[in-house]
């Protein structure tokens, strides 16, 4: 099997990610003379274009489909590893925007002083790697490996500001995550051993051909498959992990968890099920609009009271992945595209307003941000944009919209207990976030938050703000991410 | 200031009133629609019309409200403003019924009279009587109104229009026609006062005495009669609303003249009286004859003159003495000073009795008389509903002339039985045992008041003779001696110094007390059942949510122990039942 | 051999992992459990392999890359227990519990 | 049918009135200056009266709205198709189906100039009467804000777009209630201020979720297009998108009982806020219940107009009751909301000329008369620092006469008392009742009618009871505070607009009603 020049193309973003991530790795090793200052920058720098590179890349191949290590298949199209297309290209642009918004918001002062820079960028470049993998991965194989390229950075992550309630995080996000693995690929051996293949579109193809018994066993091995996402991207009861790991980890480090982490676990998931694991109409849809469900209401509704800013936004990450699953359980590919891409821009914007207040107060507590909107307004009102495009709110159209996709995917797959759940989940969401603008708003403030902020912050977050903007005003550019 | 502009446009705008009625005097019949809109098949809107009815009834209006005007100039000083303005405005509200060619114009002249009164009632609005009244007297003409509205849904939608003018009975469907007709007589009864909503307006006596005679001469309670006559037609082509109607009159003539003459204080006996009046209005008209209503609107024009004189009399006892209870005014009476002090109005009021009371001679004898004379016409014809009417008003008209003795003799003659005593009317006062009143200050009122008194009652004279004397004779000797009859316990009793009041006749029939007991009562119980409803039911659901959310909230942070070992048991818990409900499901 | 043998075998390997990663106080315990769970999956593959074999070794490779898995998450897994036994002074996995949800004292309910 | 009209001017003029209030809104929190609190309310007063002029330059004669005519009926020889002017249609969002269509006609053009009104008087009220915590600035952009969501609504052709500037108007109002709110009670407030956020925000998700009902059955959110080819058939999914329709507007009409929200909102809410809140907000619901429920979904429509009538004929009586029972003028004042909406709902479910002409009169008039009511309870709540009754105490005759002569005249007006505006639509609503359309149980109308008829009363004996309770009284027993000033200037221009309309509205329904065409 030789790499033709398609095999390249579509593997250049995964391959250049890589090689910037060595490059990133050995700068940060073999330059210890520089000063920190001059290294941070260079390592941001190089990270950041490494990534542009992808985005720049994507954009420019965006119409085109582009299958890779494909092999001829004894029965239908070939078999092929890996793929870009239209969908891929999406997913890897939400996926690359993400991480140069996390990049950004590591950009120099901003990081915490006790992580160390190229070990940082490093694990960073090296999920992202993982994530554009998984996205594109047309075979089990593929997918576990990528997902574990994903995951195992994201640990080390976690646990690299080496203290102890980040060692407690890190171990708490393993534990679950390498369960998970374990479990995944235990339905994995039984899928492919009820069919005999590793490709998806294989396997979809001999899924609709089995007897019942056969198929009853490829039920409960493609229920273990996504069960395994299901850990990843924290769906209830599988999110136990997450507000803790939130917790103990530095804050940019969250985002990553919250923004890179999560959009790959819905990436892969969204592969898997509209690519054949789960066809129209089968149980395991299901079983993902039955998670979608649980997902949203115990998010929003543990988030009701929840004090600290960050495990609030821990738990309405929870809730906000149960919106997406609700339109992955119909296959509806769009949708889950365009929620995603909106919930990776204002979540890093949330997070980057988070990482300045809890910059200056520790405690992150939610009676931090009192009386903000005198103190701070343009900080307190970007955050207020972000938390109401999270609501789904006007003026935050960009969340509006991507909900109303969801709405919309879910009531013409006539899942209309589903669209009810939502209905009540946007309320409990409104709730959630609420509380958290009526702090803002609260005057008079004893002691208000006012600082300087950094200016790297104020342009990340003004970018964020921009965007979230943008796609608020124009919210089709949200779902032509996907087409 | 502002009161001087409002008195001066009161009192043009009546006499602008009575001009207009003198212009229209004799102009053939004409109507004019304007600010019409079209709503599906019907068209809401407005519309006058002038004919001789209206013509007759802006006289009477104009003429009553000149006087109540002139009158208020002397009766009235503080909250003058808006009070001619009310007055003013009420008048205008009658004006627009008697114009009216719309049923909806006539509705709005028939409820803003309603709020007019409302608010004038209240006049004294630190008075609980006042407000008590007032409110009583909204809500039961308000409850009646909406029978009102319906009749006229009814009736516009049966004939398709709501013009009055193109009311043809002819057209309407006899089931329809019936309906509608009662529920107009519902507003009706409503309005004047009728048995079964006749309580409120002995109630809203505590008004200023003008308003009193304002309300029960010309305007308000007129309006009841007015509409019947103006959609007679109508009204005649349903054999059991006039049936209805004579039944309820002659009821209410007969309870009305019954409490009146157990009243004890001058305006209620007044009030009293224009119910049971007005009853026999409405008996004349349930005759469903020409003669009758010709009677009844003749009655209504005496009755304008001689009701507003006494209550306008009424009004200057009160203003001079202070009070028109029986038992103050006796104090004044034992020393035979009131008749004396105040002789214009001793002697305008023995007018407006004497009319009242049907003594020969006086307007009220003559149209009581059409009255008598056209049921016993129709009597003839083998109408049983003559018959009823006949009597029941023979009887009334004894019972009229027994109050009025009794209240004329009371009030302005000394009772040389009790030789100067207070007498029948101290049980049921406090201060009976009061020294008597300085009355060396007593004197007649000012010549504003006095001027329309006099105006009055020369109509209560006058106005029986401009019909022509066309007497039945026997009708006329027989409610003559009826008179007397009633005339005389009244005289004798007076000068036994007794005045015998049964309880049932005092209390009303305990009418008052039975609707407070089946409406009020209820209400209040069903306004804290929905007060609470609101609050424990429907609220307690929603607090439920909130605190349900709350409590899961909490329930949640409690699962959230910190151990990973349980996040994993309830991981592999979750598996187990996923697979179990998408089993379920799917099969 | 019977198919069903090694996959009876698989199974039960799997729920003894998964009971040891439940029940297990010591970190290294469950990470040892884990592998066991990882290897009843390997186990699985070569069975089903050995049965399906359809020349391409697909089983057989898999196998290989989840061993290749299990070393590099054994590695992570024992650098983040060194972690815990840095910041803990014992590397039992239900007594780290720092981030629990805290007690809520002012709250008032919505 | 719904034709359309090409008029560039009265599109532009829409798009102006539409885009004006929230650039305007956007421009003063952009300030970098702190602006005094006239200078905010003078600001507002200045843009909401350029919109105000805007709205009434739309108000063009001769346009009628017919839509509701239901499918199978065919116009009669003598009605007209009237168009839909100051059309703007572009694509937005065209992947989802959603475009950016916005239209007035005589339907939406009266409560647009309602809007504008009301929002302008409440500017020139803040001139001189602020909420005691200040913060202007932020007050008048907000309410700026939300006239631009309400227009907006008001002229949305398009479910989509109505949806989101239904929703545009929450969290504006939920901020004025939670921070301009009632100040002596922070919790209550908040609680008000959520309660009514969620509430609504629910119901607008069930509407949406009847929108895309709609969208499955007939592949377009466009009104125009929905209204010339309903979706017909009265059972199934028209039926169940009918009913999240209805349910979810209900709730911000708000029919009985999810009418729970509202007067807390009210009673919490800052003078201004009520207005807006009464006044404008709740209009929305009818709105939709008229613009969407009825011409969209006509066969359904049909199915629960019954239910419809039926809870708000409940709601009617329910409402009255409770105002019975109430101690705070500003409740009060609430829950007689309960009861004139609950007529309007009415009038929509008899489905008939009248009642649909009626709910639509009743719209403008409890607007207008509502609105001077809360801006009379604001005046004595801001006199006496307390709404309760008892506290305030009696006998406002005669510490401030003028405002409890308005006070009387306001409730005689808000009890429909015929010659003023509440009369006309409670009327027509009645007399749609007496005859709804052919295909209602004219039997359970006629028993809806009589009952709102009783309803109609025990209104009366509220307001009066209001009127005795707080205006009349003694005098001696309730002596006149020292700070109680009568009817300030800005208070009386402020309300002379309201006072004027409701007289001039009730002796020439004409105005309105001509507007409607021959419905």
């Amino acid at each position: 099997m030789t790499l033709t020049w398609t095999d390249w193309q579509a593997i250049a973003v995964p391959l250049v990610l890589a090689i910037g991530a060595v490059a990133v790795l050995l700068i940060d090793a073999f330059w210890r003379s520089s000063p920190a200052q001059l290294r941070h920058t260079v390592v941001t720098l190089l990270t950041g274009a490494v990534i542009l590179f992808g985005l720049v890349f994507v954009w420019a191949q965006r119409d085109d489909f582009k299958p890779a290590f494909c092999r001829p298949a004894v029965e239908g199209p070939a078999e092929c590893s890996l793929v870009f297309e239209p969908l891929t290209a999406g997913l890897w642009g939400v996926l690359l925007l993400g991480g140069l918004g996390v990049v950004g918001l590591s950009a120099y002062r901003l990081l915490a002083a006790d992580i160390p820079v190229g070990e940082y960028h490093f694990l960073l470049l090296s999920a992202l790697v993982g994530a554009t993998t998984l996205a594109g991965a047309r075979d089990l194989a593929t997918v576990v490996i990528a997902l574990e390229v994903v995951s195992l950075p994201s640990f080390a992550l976690v646990a690299l500001r080496r203290d102890r309630r980040g060692s407690e995080a890190a171990m708490k996000a393993f534990l679950v995550s390498v369960l998970s693995t374990a479990v995944m690929l235990f339905g994995i051996s039984y899928l492919y051993g009820v069919t005999g293949s590793l490709y998806l579109t294989t396997i979809a193809n001999r899924l609709t051909g089995l007897d019942p018994s056969m198929q009853r066993v490829a039920f409960a091995a493609g229920l273990f498959v996504i069960v395994g996402f299901a850990f990843k991207i924290a769906a209830v009861p599988f999110h136990g992990w997450l507000p803790d790991t939130y917790a103990g980890a530095p804050v940019e480090v969250t985002a990553f968890l919250a923004v890179v982490s999560k959009s790959a676990g819905v990436a892969g998931l969204l592969v898997l099920v509209i690519t054949g694991l789960a066809p129209d109409g089968s149980d395991l849809r299901l079983v993902v609009a039955i998670l979608a469900a649980v997902t949203m209401t115990v998010g929003n509704l543990a988030a009701l009271r929840q004090r600290e800013a960050v495990r609030l936004l821990a738990w309405s990450s929870i809730g906000q992945v149960g919106f997406l699953l609700a339109p992955l359980a119909v296959g509806d590919a769009q949708a889950v595209v365009g929620y995603l891409a909106a919930y990776v821009v204002v979540t890093l914007g949330a997070f980057g307003a988070v990482a300045v207040v809890q910059r200056h107060r520790p405690s992150g507590l939610l009676a931090d941000y009192r009386g903000m909107v005198r103190s701070e307004p343009g900080l307190a009102v970007a955050l207020i944009f972000f938390l109401v495009v999270l609501a789904g709110l006007p003026p935050g159209l960009a969340g509006l919209f991507t909900k109303f996709a969801a709405f919309q995917a879910v009531i013409d797959a006539h899942l209309g207990w589903l669209a009810i759940v939502m209905a009540l989940n946007v309320m409990i969401g409104l709730a959630v976030y609420l509380r958290w603008i009526a702090e803002l708003f609260r005057l008079p403030a004893d002691d208000p938050f006012a600082v300087d902020i950094e200016t790297p912050a104020v342009a990340m977050i003004s970018l964020f703000a921009a965007a979230a903007v943008v796609v608020s005003i124009l919210p089709s550019t949200l779902f032509a991410l996907a087409t | 200031m502002i009161a001087t502009v409002w008195r001066v446009a009161g009192v043009g705008f009546s006499l602008l009133l009575v001009l207009i009625a003198a212009l229209l005097y004799g102009d053939s019949a004409s109507q004019h629609a304007f600010l019409n809109s079209q709503i599906g098949e019907v068209t809401i809107g407005f519309a006058v019309r002038t004919d001789d009815l209206t013509v007759l009834l802006l006289a009477v209006v104009g003429v009553v409200a000149t006087c109540v005007q002139i009158y208020s100039l002397g009766y009235l000083h503080e909250r003058a403003a808006s009070y001619h303005a009310l007055v003013t405005l009420f008048t205008a509200a009658m004006a627009a019924v008697v114009v009216a060619d719309s049923l909806f114009l006539l509705l709005i002249g028939w409820e803003v009279m309603g709020a007019c009164s409302y608010l004038l009632i209240s006049h004294y609005w630190e008075r609980r009587e006042a407000r008590s009244g007032a409110v009583k007297a909204f809500l039961m003409t308000r409850l009646a109104d909406v029978g009102f509205l319906f009749g006229i849904f009814v009736l516009g939608v049966g004939a398709g229009t709501f013009r009055i003018s193109a009311l043809d009975p002819a057209q309407i469907d006899p089931g329809v026609l019936t309906t509608g007709t009662l529920l107009l007589l519902v507003g009706v009864v409503g309005k004047s006062a009728q048995v079964p909503l006749q309580t409120w307006l002995p109630d809203a006596m505590p008004g200023p005495s003008p308003v009193s005679a304002l309300i029960h001469a010309a305007t308000m309670v007129a309006a009841g009669v007015f509409l019947i006559a103006r959609l007679y037609d109508v009204f005649a082509a349903s054999a059991t609303t006039m049936t209805v109607l004579a039944i309820v009159a002659c009821v209410t003539m007969l309870y009305a003249a019954l409490c009146a003459a157990a009243a004890v204080e001058v305006k209620r006996v007044l009030a009293w009286s224009t119910v049971s009046q007005l009853a026999i209005m409405f008996a004349a008209l349930s005759l469903g004859t020409h003669e009758g209503r010709h009677a009844a609107l003749f009655h209504l024009v005496t009755h304008a003159a001689f009701k507003g004189l006494l209550f306008l009399c009424a009004g200057v006892l009160l203003h001079q003495v202070g009070s028109a209870a029986f038992v103050v005014l006796r104090r004044y009476t034992r020393r035979g000073r009131l008749r004396k002090a105040l002789p214009v109005t001793f002697v305008t009021m023995t007018i407006g009795l004497a009319a009242l009371a049907g003594v020969p001679g006086f307007a009220g004898f003559f149209s009581k008389d059409s009255v008598l004379e056209a049921a016993w016409e129709h009597a003839h014809g083998g109408s049983v509903v003559g018959w009823f009417v006949l009597v029941s008003v023979g009887l009334t008209a004894g019972l009229t002339a027994f109050y009025c003795m009794r209240l004329w003799l009371w009030v302005f003659f000394r009772t040389p039985a009790l030789a100067g005593a207070v007498g029948a009317f101290e049980a049921d006062d406090p201060m009976a045992d009061l020294e008597d009143p300085d009355t060396s200050k007593l004197k007649d009122a000012s010549w504003l008041m006095l001027a329309p008194l006099v105006l009055l009652a020369l109509g209560a004279i006058a106005l029986g003779y401009v019909d022509g004397l066309h007497l039945n004779w026997v009708v006329a000797l027989a409610s003559t001696v009826v008179v007397i009859f009633g005339v005389l316990p009244a005289y004798s009793l007076w000068s036994r110094g007794a005045d015998p009041r049964p309880v049932l006749l005092e209390r009303e029939f305990g009418v008052d007390r039975a609707y407070h007991a089946l409406f009020v009562v209820p209400v209040r119980w069903l306004s804290k059942l929905s007060v609470l409803g609101d609050r424990d039911v429907v609220g307690a659901y929603v607090r439920a949510v909130g605190r349900s959310g709350a409590l899961a909230s909490q329930g949640f942070r409690l699962l959230q122990t910190g151990n990973v070992q349980t996040y994993l048991t309830a991981a592999v818990v979750g598996v187990v039942a996923l697979a179990v409900l998408a089993g379920v499901i799917a099969s | 051999m019977p198919l069903v043998l090694p996959l009876l075998l698989a199974v039960v390997l799997f729920c003894l992992g998964v009971y040891g990663v439940l029940a297990r106080r010591n970190a290294v315990t469950i990470l040892m459990s884990l592998e066991l769970m990882l290897n009843a999956v390997n186990l699985n593959l070569i069975a089903f392999d050995a049965w399906r074999l359809d020349g391409l070794a697909t089983g057989q490779t898999l196998a290989v890359f989840v061993i290749t898995l299990a070393a590099a998450e054994i590695g992570l897994g024992l650098a983040i227990v060194l972690l815990l036994f840095r910041g803990h002074g014992h590397v039992d996995a239900d007594a780290a519990r720092d981030l629990a949800e805290a007690d809520e004292r002012e709250e008032s309910p919505t | 049918m719904i034709t359309v009209a090409n008029d560039d001017f009265a599109a532009g003029v829409l798009l102006a009135i539409l885009a004006l209030p929230v650039l305007a809104a956007l421009a003063l929190w952009a300030l970098p200056v702190q602006l005094g609190e006239r200078l905010a309310a003078l600001y507002g007063a200045v843009v909401s009266g350029l919109v105000l002029v805007g709205s009434l330059l739309l108000w063009t004669p001769a346009n009628g709205w017919i839509a509701y005519v239901s499918g199978g009926e065919t116009l009669a020889p003598g009605e007209q198709v009237k168009p839909l002017h100051g059309v703007t249609d572009v694509p937005w969002i065209p992947s989802l189906g959603v475009r950016f269509h916005v239209g007035v006609d005589s339907i939406s053009v009266p409560l647009i100039v309602l809007t504008a009104l009301l929002t302008f008087l409440c500017c020139v009220y803040s001139l001189k009467i602020t909420p005691r915590i200040g913060r202007m600035r932020s007050l008048v952009a907000l309410l700026l804000v939300i006239e631009a969501g309400v227009i907006g609504a008001f002229s949305a052709m398009d479910l989509v777009l109505f949806f989101v500037c239904f929703e545009i108007v929450l969290i504006p109002m939920w901020l004025i209630i939670d921070i301009w709110g009632d100040d002596h009670d922070a919790p209550g407030r908040k609680r008000a201020a959520t309660t009514f956020v969620l509430m609504t925000v629910f119901g607008s998700a069930l509407m949406l979720l009847g929108f895309l009902l709609v969208f499955r059955q007939a592949g377009t959110f466009d009104l125009v297009q929905l209204t010339n080819s309903p979706v017909l058939d009265g059972h199934g999914v028209p039926l169940a998108a009918a009913l999240l329709i209805a349910v979810g507007l209900a709730v911000k009409v708000p029919l009985w009982p999810l009418h729970i929200w509202l007067p807390d909102a009210h009673a919490k809410a800052p003078t201004v806020g009520s207005v807006i809140l009464a006044g404008v907000l709740l209009k929305l619901g009818t709105y939709g219940l008229i613009r969407i429920l009825v011409p969209v979904l006509p066969d359904a429509t049909v199915t629960i107009a019954p239910y419809l009538g039926g809870f708000s004929t409940v709601a009617i009586i329910a409402g009255s009751l409770a105002c019975l029972g109430q101690t705070d003028v500003k409740r009060l004042i609430a829950y007689s909301s309960v009861g004139h909406m609950g007529f309007i709902g009415l009038g929509i479910a008899t489905l008939s000329p009248a009642g649909m002409k009626g709910a639509l009169f009743a719209n403008i008039a409890h607007g207008i008369i509502t609105g001077l009511l809360f801006f009379l309870a604001g005046a004595i709540k801001d006199r006496h620092d307390t709404s309760d009754l008892a506290t305030i105490g009696r006998a406002l005759y005669a510490r401030l006469p003028r405002i409890a002569a308005l006070l009387t005249f306001a409730c005689l007006a808000s009890l429909g008392l015929p010659g003023l505006a509440g009369f006309w639509g409670e009327m027509l609503v009645l007399l749609g009742a007496y005859d709804p359309a052919d295909s209602l149980p004219r039997a359970t109308y006629l028993v809806f009618m009589v009952l709102a008829g009783l309803g109609t009363v025990l209104t009366a004996a509220y307001f009066l009871r209001l009127v005795r309770k707080l205006c009349q009284g003694d005098p001696a027993e309730h002596p006149a505070g020292a700070f109680a000033v009568d009817l300030s200037r800005i208070e009386l221009i402020t309300w002379t607009p309201l006072i004027t309309l409701t007289v001039l509205l009730g002796v020439w329904p004409g105005l309105l009603l001509h507007q409607w065409g021959s419905l």
